[in-house]
Parts: C-alpha cells; structure tokens; sequence
C-alpha cells in the first residue's frame, strides 16, 4: 500500500504538484490519467524523490519514505520505468539490467549481479542479446529493457510512465501485455501513467484523474465514466 | 634515440599522473575541478611533512597523500562540488576559487600565520623532497643513460591507470559510476546512492592527484603556486583524449609526451610547448569530442 | 529531375526522394527510399520503430548525409546541402523530441521563427513588422498559446511544447514540412486538436507526418507510406495499408488501424 | 506608478551612465585613473556577457582580443615615445630593438630584428588604433568561423579558447626582438588625437573612458535587443533547431564573437592609455578566468550587470588588498567571495536586480488592477 | 603625521614571486626599524607604506600610482623582477618620484628616476667568465636560460666574454619562466659536448633543474653548473645536494665572512623570527639601499625625490657585503663580484672575489665602458649606442 497525503512538488520556483492525495492499494493496478502537462509524470517522479522539493507525505508500507533520498526508496521496494525509457546507450543490455539491481542492495538479498528470473520468461530477445549495447535496441525493445531493468530491482510497486508511448502498434499490444501479466502472475503493485483511456479501464483496477496537479476524480476504475474523461481530458 | 623516446614517454607518464585524476572528476563526473592542481601541491606538501616530521620517505608518503588528498576531497565534493553537479562552467569558477583558496591557505600556513605560528615546512617558501638512494641516478639502456626516477614514475603511472581502469571497469563501483555519469536520476531510481558515489569518486581522483604530487615533489619544487600550470595540461589531455575515456587520456598524454620530448630534442622546449598547444587544438577542431569518445544519435 | 521517376509531373511534386540511402558503419539504415510527394499532399508515414523514419527525415532535412541518392525540393536539389540551405530553400522540420527555445517566452519564439530573412547584418534591426506581428497573433490563436505567449518555453508542458513547436513552422512558413511524431504523449483530445492544427496547414503547406497513433492517422491520413528495415514496404490510400498483409505482419499487429 | 520592466532596465543604464560620468566631480586624480582602469575592466565583463550570457560561449581566452588591442596601440605609442625617438636614427626606434639587434644591424625599422619591418606602418597612430580592433576581430572571425563552423560548443571552444591564448602569450614572449618578450610594452608616448594628449590622469582621458564605456554599454544592450540578437539567443538555447529554421548558425556566432572580441581589443587599448604599458601578463589564463568571475559575479546574463561585476570585484579588491591587516590574506577573501558569488547567487547580482526589478513590476501592476478586474481570467480549456 | 616620514614599500605579498619577494620587504622593513631605533632620518621616524605587488605587472602599475600620487610619497622601495620595473616605471618617471630598485637586472635602462642597487651583468660576469676558463679550465660552454630578458642579456654578454678568452659556446637555450619540466633540456645537456654550464635560470625552474641534472646522473665535477641567479633561496630550496660543487657569481653570498655580514644574518633572522632564515644578494640590496636613502636624504637636507636623486649619486655605504656606492653618472651601484662554489650546507665558499667594487656599466654589451659611459646624468647617449 502506497499512500500519498497533500503532496506539494516543485521544479526550482513551479509548483507542479498541489496538495495531492492518493491511494495505492497494494497488489492492483491504479492507472493515473490526465490531459498533457497536469503532472502525471511528476507524480512518478515525486513518489522517487526526482523533483526538486515535496511537501507532504509519502507513506510505503507504514514506512514514511518523503525525506529519504531517491536511492533510499527505490531499495524500499520502488522500481520507476520512466517516460522515455532512459536506458542508457553505451552499457550492454546486461548492465543496464545489472544496473536496477543496485536497488536490493541493503534489503538483506543477495547484491545483485545475475539477471533477474522473470527476464527470460518476459523478454526473450533481450537474453539473447545481453551483450549488445542498449542504445542500438528501438524503441519497443528499449521499452522492455527498462520494464527488465526495474524487474532486477525486485520491487513490490512499480511506476509505469507511458510505457507504450511512440511504440508501434503491434509491440504496443505485446507490452500491454506484460503488465498485466506482472501484476496478475507476480503480484506487483503497478501505478500506471496512461493516454491510452482503454488500456487503462482495460488493465486497471482503480484510477485517478488530475488536472493542474490536482487529483479531480478516482476511485475504482469502473468509475472513470466517459463523462469524467470528456470533462478533465477533453481539449 | 632511446633517451629522447624515454624521455616523451616520461614527460607523457608526468602528464597522465595529473591527468587521471581529472579523468575521473571530469570525464566522469562533469566537474571541472580547477582545484585539482591544488590538490597535487597538497601531495607534494605531504611529502614534504611527513619527511620532517615523521621521516618518511617518498614511497611511504605516498599513501598519507592518497588519504589526505582524497579526504580534502571529500570535503570540497561536499560543501561546494555537490551544490553545481550538472552546471559544468560553474563547477569552473567555484573550483578556481576554491584554489586560490587553498594556495593562501598553505601559503598562510592554514591561517596560523595570521596569528604568528608557523609551520615549519609549510608557509610561502619553496621546499622539497629528497630521493632515496635507489631510486636516484641512472642505469643504462641500450647504450643510454636512463634516470632511474624518471622510470619509476612511468612504472607507478602505468601501475594507477591500470588500477583506475580496473575500478571503473571491474567493479560494481565502476559501474555505479559510470551509470551516474550517463544518467544520474536514473541511476538514482535504480537504488544507486549517487551522492555518495560521487564523493568517492571524486575522493579518488583527488587521492590520485595526492600520490601525483609525492611524485611531483622527487623532482620539482614544492610551493604553494606549483599546482596551476599542472591542472591546465591536465586538461588538455583529457579533452583531446575524450571526455569520459580512460583509454583516450592514456593515449593523448602518451603523445603529447612524445610531440614534446621530440620536438624539444630537434628545436627547444618552448616550440616543442607551442606545438603541444596547437596539436591540442587542431585536434579539438578536427574531433570536437576528442580522440576517443562515445559516439551518442 | 531524377530520371528513375518517370511519370511523377514536375510541375506538380514538392519533394521528391530519388533512392536515398544510408549506410552507418555497415548498417544499411535508410535502403534506396524513391517517393515522389505532390505539392499540397499530406502524407503519412508509418513503420515499425528503427524503421528509418527519423533517419529518412534527417537524410532530407540535411542533418545526416546520404550515402547515395538524391532529393529533390520542389525543382532544386538539395542533396547534401547544409541544414539552413536546405530551410531557406523552403524545408521545416519538426523533431521527434520536440524542440523550442527554452529560454526565450513563447511569444519570442515565434517572433525569432519568422525572421525570413537568414542573415546577421539584415536582422540588425530592432522590431518587427507589422505583418510579422500580425502573423504571430495569427498562429498564437491557432495553437491556443495566446494566453501563455509571454512564458518562458521551457516551463511548458510536453503538448504545449509540441504545438509551439507547430506554430513555429507555421512562422516560418516553408513550402514542405516534415513532422517527427507530433502527437507523441498526447491524450486522444489533443491528439485531436493536433490533428485539427495540421488540418489546418493542409494545403498551404506540403505535409510529410511520422505518426505510431493509429486513430490520428486515420483523421488526417490520405495516402500512406510504410516503411520496414529502411525500405518501402507499401505506399497507397489508407484503405489499401490497412488490408495490407504484410504492413498487418511487419506493423500493425492485430487491430489494424482503429 | 505604473514600473515596466523595460522602464526599470533603461532606468538602471541611466543612473550608471550619470553616475560615471560624474565621477570626477567627487574623485581625485588619482581616484579617477584607478576608476578608469576599472571602467575598462567592466568593458571586459560586458564582453563576456555577450560571448558567455548571449551567445552561450565561454571564452576562456578573452584576455587574447585585449592582449592584441593592448599591444597594437602600444606599439603606436612606444614610437611615439621620446626614447624611441632618441635611438639615435632620424626615425622612431623602440628601445629594446636595439639591444636585441644582430651586430652590426642597420638601426632602422625595416630590417633591425628580424620581423621588426612589422612595425613600419604603427608609426602612424590611427594605425595602431585601427589595428587595436582589426586584429582581434579577425583573429576571432578566423577562429570562430573555425569552431562554429564545426559545431564546437561547450566546454570544447572553452579549452580552444584557452589553448589559443596560452599559444599566443607564448610566442609573444619568444617574439622578444619583436615584442619586447616578458617585459612587455612600456615607456610609451601619450596618445595625442587632433592636439589633444591623453595623459592618464587628466580628467579627459577619464571622459575618454567612462564615454567609450557608455557607448558600448548601449551599442550592446541595443544589439542585443535586435532581431539578430534574438536569434543569437535562440542559437544559443537550440542551434539545431535555429539552424532548421534556416540560420546560419556559425555566421551569428562567429558575428558576435567578433563584436565581443572588438569590445575586449577596444578595452586593451584603452587600459593601455590609464596604465601606460601592455605586457604579456594580459594573456595570462588568470586574467582571462577573472574577467570570466566578474561577469559570473556580476551576472552573465546582463551586460550592465557583469560591467558593474567587474567595477565592484575590483574596487573590493583594492580596498581589501590595501587594508594592513588583509595584506596576506585578501586573496583568501577574494576566493571566498567567488565561491559563494557561484554557489549563491547563480545569475549574479543582475539575478539579484532583476528578482526585485519583477517583484517591483509586478507589485505596481497588481494594485490598480485588483480594483478593476475581479479575478485574473487565466483559466482556459 | 608630519612629525614622520612616509616611504613607500612595493613587493609581491602575495603570488608565485612572494616567496623571494617577502624576503625584500622584511629586509626593507628591517632597515627602517633600524634606522629608527636609532634616532631615525633627520630626526623624524621612517614610516613604510607596504603595498602588495601580487605578482601581477598591472598590479604593481596600479599600487605605485597609489603609492606616489594619492599617497604623495617622494620615494619607493619597490620592484624584484624587470618587468614589474617597467610596469612602474612611467609611473615614477611622469610622477618625478624615485625608486629604489634592489634587483640584479639585464642593464639597458637609465632612468633618472631611479637607483638601481643590484648588479648589472658586467659585475656578474666579467670575472665569471675569465675565472670559468682560467681557473676550471672549461672551455666548451652550454648556456640555458629562463626566455626572458634578463637571461638572454646575460647570455650576449656571456658570448662576448666566452670569446674574448679563448672558449666556445655550444648552445644557447630558452625555457619558459616558471617551466619546471626540465627532462628534454638535460638530457640535450648531456649529448652537447658542452664540460661546462653557464646557467641564467631564475625562479622555481632552477631547481627542478637542478633536480634533474642529478636525477640523470650528471655531475658538477665534470660538468658543473655555473649559475648567475641561483642564491641561497634556491640552494635551500632545491636540498644542498643537488648543488653540491657548482657555482654560482654575486656581489653578495650569506657565507661572507666578516662581523659585519655574520651580524646582519643574525638580525634579520631574528627580525623575521626563524632561525634558518636566509640572506642572498637582492636582499642585501633591499636591506642597504634605504641607508643609501638615508644618507641622500640627510645630505640634502630634503626628502622630495628630486633632493634625494640628486643627493644619492656618490653616496658610499658599509653594506654588510663591504662598501658599496652609487655612481653619480648612473645611479647604478659599484658591488664587489664574487664567485662562490656551493657546499652540502647549503652555504656558499667563496672561492673568488674581485679585490674591489666593480663600477657599473648597464651598456656593457654594445662596449661601455668606464673611461666612454653612455648613461651619463644627462640621460642616455644614443649615438654612442649605434656605434
Ligand atoms: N524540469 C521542469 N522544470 C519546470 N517545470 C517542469 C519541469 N518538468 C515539467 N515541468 C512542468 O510541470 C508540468 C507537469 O509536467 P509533467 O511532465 O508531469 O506532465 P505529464 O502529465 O507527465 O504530461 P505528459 O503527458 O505530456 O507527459 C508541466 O506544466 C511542465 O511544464
Ligand atoms: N547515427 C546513427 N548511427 C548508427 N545507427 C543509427 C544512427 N541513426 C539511426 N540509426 C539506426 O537506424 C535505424 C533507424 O532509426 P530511426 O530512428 O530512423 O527509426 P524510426 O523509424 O524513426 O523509429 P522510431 O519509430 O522508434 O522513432 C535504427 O536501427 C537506428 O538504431
Ligand atoms: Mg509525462
Ligand atoms: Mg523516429
């Protein structure tokens, strides 16, 4: 259970974030929704501690995360698949996977060095590839990469931003895929970023809706009526 | 012939002792540190005080350097460095401060002076180191008479680049490090503790830069202003070497060593200085990220 | 004129690609593309990622070079020119990853995208004119800035960014403009409204569009061209893409185009 | 009232153009010339601001372009002087040509040390002045369409620049029958234009300065607000993307590179005039990393403010080196005042000005408007 | 107040040359404190305004503005390299105010501004040489200097000398001021041929140089250095045994040995409180040429500049070296030249030592000579320079 109470979140002198509450349960789905710029990605990134300064709290499991610094709460449990995907180029496909496993350092499980398990069940083009450099990948591929990179973080919530953002259609439906198939199979926690309204009511188990930094609506996703998304999404 | 290609790659292996630090502060981490030759005068300043005061001789300073460089890192990284990661040009100016700075500061023996203690072998004089015996004088090579010291610093540069190389490649260490350098909020997300990875990274390159200036010390002066040359030739080398590649900085002090040591043979010094700078630029121009570099879209 | 195209009127083709080609280090990323876009057309341009769109653009907008083949900007060839060459002879172009002006507010960045004039000496002057003030407001309205025109550009949003990016073509105005994914993270309504402002530049403006999202391609699309591994796949009206066995194998996946 | 920002901009040059001109009201002699070598300095620290804030390129080799000008006026006045002129030749000889003449070399200019026949043409005043400018202008035209033109950015024209100066001061040095090498220029002639001589510490020479000063600060503040300067902003934030819009990307950079190399050569001419000598000194890095601090001090993004970083920077300095008790350990307050200067006040004391200039603004605007319009209508959909 | 009299003082405090130049100031400082302990000048106590050169040539200019024209002092102490002098000079010149100037320099100056206390090359050199070949025995010369003025003169005068008495020069080399990196340089020594080194290095370089002449297995007993700028400063600097048997020439050596000389190391080494204190040539000159002021000064009765430039020539002291005095026709100073071989403790032998003060000739090099002086107190006689 992640729980977010009256978060305020800047970048330098903006205020981004506005007295935000939510609600992760644990175990589901919770897609966030909104129009461009309302700050579904700095919602992500504030839950990591990526924006310049919050307000409010964060609370993981009981365990009050808004003081700790980012690496502090990926090795709590949260892994970040961010917008773009943000893999980087010149490191193997191997030490880009290598790399989330820093984040089990100091839970007590062995420091990471391996390929997470669920990697080859998941994405068998990138164990045949470990050693090719992940910048030459495209973009769906790149995509699993980094959903195969917050996987060796053996998280127990996941954010995903936009995860089929720019990707083609047919690679679009194999990533959707997966997350669900993470969720149902594996149990993860996943927030879900998401333009795409259908995956979202299709994937999610709840949802919510900000505008301006603002949670408008959430609830179970059987909520998330056409009348709400004509009202907040519409342009 | 033999002497004058010893005496390049000598000159390349003094260059590199400088460089290598800036490798890892630069390259990797995006920080001009314009203190760095300052911390190459701190080692060479240990040096200096551990003979007198505790006796030690050049080789045993060499780690009391490492350590007390490496901390005057630390503590640098922590109260200014941190604040500019990511403001390249800034980490310029702040670190030029910081070494003006640190060169009053030895020059007022830490500020005591301004109270009337002073610090034998500290203070604005000139100081030095002497060699022990074997590592002074020459032996011969193929007919030519090699400085044994000379040797010995081509031995220890090799020796560090291998081991900076082994540290960014073959340890986890590295790797954090070099995720950082790519990408420091992922690197972050993925659990990497970047604050504390970047003080130690940035304790070591000082800490080299320490042992630099032991070495330094066997044969050059040591005075409060010797760092500021140094810190400029460093980065020449890096950046015709490639920004963030050990390898280039290997190869670009291994030539500019041996441009110098030749072109100083067959004209003089201040051509040969005059050409280093010219080959440095016509190579920046020619390859504007350097001789090695990562190729990004 | 490029002799393999016979049949395509020359009076009539705003861009003409002749067997473009690129080679990175071995890997043949654009394979001899040939096309021929009409004047005032508004093409798509679809393909599996790593397909070589963005390359194929970069090949025309002059940012990379091609290893072979030609293009063709109206009558001109602009092959190999430098990138404001080939702008001033009448090419826009609008990035994947969008790009605008950050530091200076929405307003002057449109201001700065209609100095028609290329060189130092002739913009030293203070001002602009009056059409060009007019021009502005003009586009402002179109892509409903007008109410930020004073903020600085880096402090919008992604889509925000993306529709001054737009604007920024319109200011400036050329015969032929190429947009890298312009609907990128945009929900399905600013889709719709990006796809309204696009609508809107038909016809003044010949319009090359890479685009992943298929029900924005379906609203403004007429004629298709597929790319897979640097070649052309298919080229033809929508209806023709959608059946297209191969485009549904190599891209499209199951739903075709929604 | 109602305060733009604009009004408040003008305002400030104002003030500070009043303010320097002045300044001989309330200063002595002495005073005034050491103001006026500051004034020069602030030129400087305008320089930068146009190559650093504008154009986003850091010369590290500023100290390069006021080197060239330094030394090309120089050269004029050390003829001029009246040991040139008694070296025994019926025309002007510099002194230190003849004891760095071959024996038995003719003591002419033409030909007494090699390369010496250079001089020739700086016998005519207008001609050192001209050259003063022309030189750096195209030293910085050549090696800036060079790196432009290559997309050198960053950091990279950063250790160009300053590789290039390094080389410069070097071969001065070596030149030394031709430059007088280490020592530099000095024993130079007044400047005399049209009867009137510029002794530096008569208050024309000030005038002189605080003028100049005056002028380019307006010339650049103009410049910048021109259509061209506009685009160099928007090369300096995206090139890429300027140049798809059709700019000629390297031509507007090497184009203010050039004026900011013409403003850096007028200025070393014009410190020449307060000081009296030129030398190799100038085209020190420090000197170039500390023009660089003004401006950052200052406020890279302002041309005003990095000029008036420069006058306070210098003016602490002096104060500061010259109290007893700092003697030894000014530097320390120096190097302090920069590392807080860069960790605190990232845009400077112009970023300080301009937070209240809007602040001002926007507190005058709000007040009559409140009354008006009930809520601001910024909500859109 | 007007009951004291203000003189100023000029050297770096702060920068790379404050290490030999702090020295020059407490020498200064030194002999003010003396001369007031005991009664002062003219009966007024001696104030020195110490200013901070910061080894920057445009500091120098703007601080002895300071220092003469808002401070409206008559007469400076000022000034180690040549060419912080010349940054000060049109100051000093235009001004009308003197300057003392306590440096050995490459001579070719003749201003009526200033007194020039150290020596000029012909009071380092004209023994130098002829002892070299005569008394060493070395013929074959290899000379190296820092690329600046002062070594390049040394090295034309040198050439003169080395020719006059039967030897060879083999090379004649530059390095930058400040270079430190000296294995090209030595290892070129080496394969010259030369059996003797005529050293002008001056600064930190001399002892990096030093430093790798031994490291590459050279020797003073074979091939010594024979140096015009190396002092105790740099001998102490550089660790005796680098230096060990070469030589160096200067009117004035810490090791001279005489009461009055053994007194003047101990008070200066209390008066700056450190025991290992040393004392080389320009600070000996700092430390007399303000009884040099002194004397003028109370001669004239006057302290304006143009009494004490006009009272100075003639003026003879007791330094701690031996006698010194200013010619009337130059304004530079007679020194005793010296040539000293250098020992493990850092001090020097003197192993020769002209039996009288050497008059100064700053245009040695284009023929002056005593009887045929081209700097007269008319100024300059540039015809004479032609010829
Ligand atoms: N680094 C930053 N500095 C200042 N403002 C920022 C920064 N990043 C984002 N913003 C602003 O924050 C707001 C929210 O941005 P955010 O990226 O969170 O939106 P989003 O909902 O993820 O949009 P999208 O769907 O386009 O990805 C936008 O107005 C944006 O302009
Ligand atoms: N400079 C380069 N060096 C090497 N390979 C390159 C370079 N530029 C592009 N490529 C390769 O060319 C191929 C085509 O890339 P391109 O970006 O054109 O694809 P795309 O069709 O635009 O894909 P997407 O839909 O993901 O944007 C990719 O495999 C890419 O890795
Ligand atoms: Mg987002
Ligand atoms: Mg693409």
């Amino acid at each position: 259970m992640l729980t977010l109470e009256k978060v305020d979140s800047f970048y330098g002198r903006s205020h981004i974030l506005h007295g935000l509450d939510l609600a992760v349960p644990g175990g589901e789905i919770t897609a966030i929704v909104g129009r461009n710029g309302t700050g579904k990605t700095t919602l992500l990134k504030t839950i990591m501690g990526l924006t310049d300064r919050i307000g409010g709290r964060i609370v993981l499991d009981g365990r009050e995360l808004s003081a700790e610094p980012t690496h502090k709460r990926a090795r709590a449990g949260i892994a970040y698949v961010p917008q773009g995907r943000q893999i980087i180029p010149d490191f193997t496909i191997r030490e880009n996977i290598v790399m989330g496993g820093f984040a089990t350092t100091g839970r007590g499980r062995p420091r990471s060095g391996g390929i997470p398990p669920l990697v080859p069940k998941l994405f068998p083009y990138l164990m045949q590839n470990l050693d090719r450099p992940g910048g030459v990948l495209s973009g769906g591929q790149q995509q699993q990469l980094a959903i195969a990179r917050a996987l060796a973080a053996e998280p127990s919530v996941l954010l995903l931003d936009e995860p089929t953002e720019g990707i083609q259609p047919n690679i679009v439906e194999e990533i959707q895929n997966i997350v669900v198939r993470l969720n149902a199979e594996e149990g993860l926690t996943i927030v879900l970023v998401e333009q795409n309204v259908a995956f979202a009511r299709s994937a999610g188990h709840h949802f919510a809706m900000l505008e301006k930094g603002r949670a408008v609506a959430s609830g179970p996703i059987a909520t998330l009526t056409d009348e709400l998304i004509h009202r907040h999404i519409a342009v | 012939m033999i002497d004058t290609i010893f005496i390049g790659l000598s000159l390349g292996s003094v260059l590199l002792l400088v460089a290598l630090g800036l490798a890892i502060t630069y390259g990797a981490m995006g920080v001009i540190n314009m203190a760095h030759g300052e911390m190459v005068m701190i080692g060479a300043y240990t040096a200096v005080l551990t003979s007198l005061y505790l006796g030690f001789g050049l080789i045993a300073a060499m780690p009391v350097a490492f350590l007390v460089t490496a901390l005057l890192g630390l503590a640098i990284e922590k109260l200014v460095v941190r604040r500019l990661y990511g403001r390249l040009l800034d980490t310029l100016l702040a670190t030029w401060g910081v070494a003006i700075l640190i060169q009053q500061a030895v020059r007022l023996s830490f500020g005591l002076a301004f109270f009337g203690i002073t610090v034998a072998g500290l203070g604005p004089g000139l100081q030095n180191v002497s060699l022990p015996e074997w590592l002074g004088g020459t032996f011969s090579l193929a007919g030519s008479q090699i400085s044994v010291y000379r040797s010995f610093i081509i031995l220890v540069s090799v020796a560090l680049a291998a081991l900076t190389w082994g540290l960014m490649y073959r340890t986890s260490f590295g790797m954090q490090l070099r995720a950082i350098m790519r990408n420091p909020q992922m690197a972050a997300a993925c659990g990497i503790d970047t604050a504390r990875i970047n003080a130690l990274a940035f304790a070591y390159g000082s800490g080299l830069a320490g042992v630099a200036g032991v070495l330094m010390a066997g044969f050059k002066t040591v005075f409060p202003d010797m760092g500021t040359p140094m810190v400029v030739d460093g980065f020449l080398v890096v950046v015709m070497g490639g920004v963030g590649s050990l390898i280039g900085s290997i190869l670009s002090s291994a030539i500019l060593g041996q441009i110098n040591g030749l072109t100083a043979a067959v004209s003089n010094d201040i051509i040969a200085r005059a050409i280093v700078f010219a080959v440095v630029i016509a190579v920046i121009i020619w390859r504007p990220k350097g001789l090695f570099s990562y190729k990004g879209r | 004129m490029p002799s393999t195209l016979i049949g395509a009127d020359p009076a009539s083709a705003a861009l003409t690609l002749d067997g473009l080609t690129v080679d990175f280090a071995g890997f043949r990323a654009v394979d001899t593309v040939s096309t021929v876009i009409e004047s005032g057309e508004l093409r798509v341009l679809l393909g599996a990622n790593g397909a070589g769109k963005t390359t194929l653009m970069d090949l025309v907008s002059g940012k990379t070079r091609p290893t072979t083949g030609r293009v063709f900007l109206g009558d001109i060839e602009i092959t190999g020119l430098e990138e404001h060459r080939i702008a001033q002879a009448g090419l826009g172009r609008k990035f994947q990853i969008p790009s605008v002006f950050r530091d200076l507010s929405v307003r002057r960045n449109l201001e700065v995208a209609s100095c028609r004039n290329p060189g130092v000496f002739a913009n030293l002057r203070l001002g602009f004119s009056l059409a060009q003030t007019r021009r502005v407001e003009e586009i402002l309205a179109v892509v409903g800035l007008e109410s930020k025109q004073e903020v600085e550009a880096g402090s919008l949003s992604h889509g925000e960014t993306q529709w001054l990016e737009l604007g920024m073509l319109m200011a400036q105005d050329p015969k032929v403009i190429l947009l890298d994914e312009p609907t990128a993270g945009m929900t399905e309504a600013e889709t719709m409204k990006t796809a309204a402002i696009i609508k809107a530049m038909r016809g003044r403006h010949t319009i090359v569009v890479v685009e992943h999202d298929m029900a924005f391609v379906r609203e403004i699309a007429s004629r298709i061209t597929v790319m897979h591994l640097g070649r052309i796949l298919a080229e033809g009206p929508i209806a023709e893409i959608e059946t297209n066995p191969d485009v549904r194998a190599a891209y499209l996946g199951s739903k075709g185009i929604q | 009232m109602k305060l733009s920002k604009r009004g408040l901009n003008t305002a400030a040059y104002v003030v500070f153009i009043a303010l320097i001109l002045a300044a001989p009201l309330v200063f002595d002699v002495f005073w005034l010339n050491r103001l006026s070598k500051y004034l020069v300095f602030g030129m400087l620290g305008a320089a930068i601001a146009l190559s650093w804030g504008y154009a986003g390129v850091l010369n590290l080799g500023q100290g390069l372009f006021f080197g060239l000008g330094a030394y090309a006026i120089a050269m004029s006045l050390k003829l001029a002087s009246a040991t040139s002129l008694a070296q025994g030749s019926d025309t002007p000889i510099p002194d230190f040509m003849l004891w760095n003449a071959e024996p038995g070399a003719p003591t002419e200019l033409c030909c007494i040390t090699q390369g010496s026949f250079l001089w020739i043409p700086f016998q005519h005043t207008w001609f050192g002045i001209l050259m003063g400018i022309v030189l750096p202008v195209v030293v910085a035209l050549a090696l800036g369409l060079i790196m432009f033109r290559k997309r050198i950015s960053g950091v990279f024209i950063s250790i160009i620049t300053l590789a290039v100066v390094l080389l410069v001061r070097l071969l001065i040095v070596q030149a030394q029958p031709l430059t007088n090498g280490f020592n530099g220029l000095t024993d130079l002639g007044y400047l005399t234009v049209l009867g009137l001589e510029f002794d530096p510490y008569m208050p024309q020479t000030y005038y002189l300065i605080a003028i100049s000063l005056a002028l380019v600060l307006i010339g650049t503040r103009m410049l910048v607000e021109t259509r061209s300067g506009l685009i160099l902003q928007a090369i300096r934030d995206d090139d890429r993307r300027a140049r798809f819009l059709g700019f000629d990307v390297p031509r507007y950079q090497a184009f203010f590179f050039c004026v900011s190399a013409a403003i850096s050569g007028y200025a070393g001419m014009l410190y020449v005039m307060a000081s009296e000598f030129a030398s190799p000194t100038f085209m020190d890095l420090s000197f170039s990393i500390t023009m660089v601090v003004w401006a950052a001090v200052g406020g890279r993004n302002s041309v005003l403010g990095a000029c008036i970083g420069a006058l306070l920077i210098n003016m602490i300095e002096a104060t500061v080196s010259e109290t007893p008790a700092l003697m030894e350990a000014w530097r320390v307050v120096i190097g302090l005042a920069f590392v807080f200067a860069v960790l605190f006040l990232p845009r400077g004391l112009a970023g300080l000005a301009m937070s209240l200039r809007d602040w001002l603004v926007a507190r005058s605007a709000a007040e009559p408007r409140s009354l008006a319009e009930p809520a601001p209508a910024e909500e859109r959909s | 107040g007007a009951d004291t009299i203000k003189v100023g003082v000029l050297f770096s405090q702060t920068g790379g040359l404050s290490i030999v130049e702090r020295s020059l100031t407490d020498a200064t400082r030194m002999a003010i404190a003396e001369i007031n302990a005991s009664g002062g000048v003219l009966g007024k106590q001696v104030e020195a305004v110490i200013e901070d050169g910061a080894s920057d040539p445009k500091t120098f200019n703007e601080k002895a503005s300071k220092l003469v024209i808002q401070d409206r002092l008559p007469t400076v102490f000022a000034c180690y390299t040549s060419a912080s002098r010349k940054a000060v000079l049109p100051v000093f010149e235009k001004r009308k105010a003197a300057l003392f100037y306590p440096t050995y320099y490459e001579g070719f100056e003749c201003s009526k501004n200033v007194v020039y206390t150290g020596a000029v090359p012909n009071q380092q050199l004209s023994n130098f040489i002829p002892w070299i070949i005569k008394t060493l025995g070395k013929k074959k010369f290899f000379i190296v200097g820092s690329n600046y003025i002062y070594p390049r003169e040394m090295a034309k005068v040198s050439k003169i000398l080395i020719e006059k008495n039967g030897g060879e020069y083999v090379a004649d080399e530059y390095l930058e001021l400040g270079h430190s990196e000296w294995g090209s340089m030595v290892n070129k020594i080496k394969s010259s041929g030369c059996d003797v080194v005529l050293s002008n290095v001056v600064g930190d370089s001399v002892i990096a140089f030093y430093r790798e002449f031994k490291n590459q297995g050279l020797s003073h007993e074979q091939l010594p250095i024979c140096a015009t700028v190396t002092s105790e400063i740099e001998i102490a600097a550089m660790g005796a045994e680098y230096a060990v048997g070469s030589y160096t020439s200067f009117p004035y050596f810490q090791a001279i040995d005489t009461p009055a000389n053994k007194s003047f190391v101990e008070r200066y080494r209390k008066f700056v409180n450190d025991p290992k204190a040393v004392t080389h040539h320009a600070l000996e000159s700092s430390y007399f040429q303000v009884y040099l002021w002194k004397q003028a000064v109370e001669q004239a009765k006057d302290t304006s500049a143009a009494a004490v430039l006009a009272a100075v020539g003639g003026q003879s002291f007791d330094a701690p070296g031996g006698k010194v005095t200013v010619e009337k026709e130059n304004l530079h100073t007679a020194l005793t030249p010296r040539i000293a071989q250098w020992q493990a403790d850092g001090q020097g032998k003197i192993v020769d030592a002209y039996p009288e003060p050497v008059f100064p000739l700053p245009y040695v090099a284009y023929g002056e000579t005593q009887q045929n002086l081209f700097c007269t107190p008319a100024g300059l006689d540039s015809a004479k320079l032609k010829g």
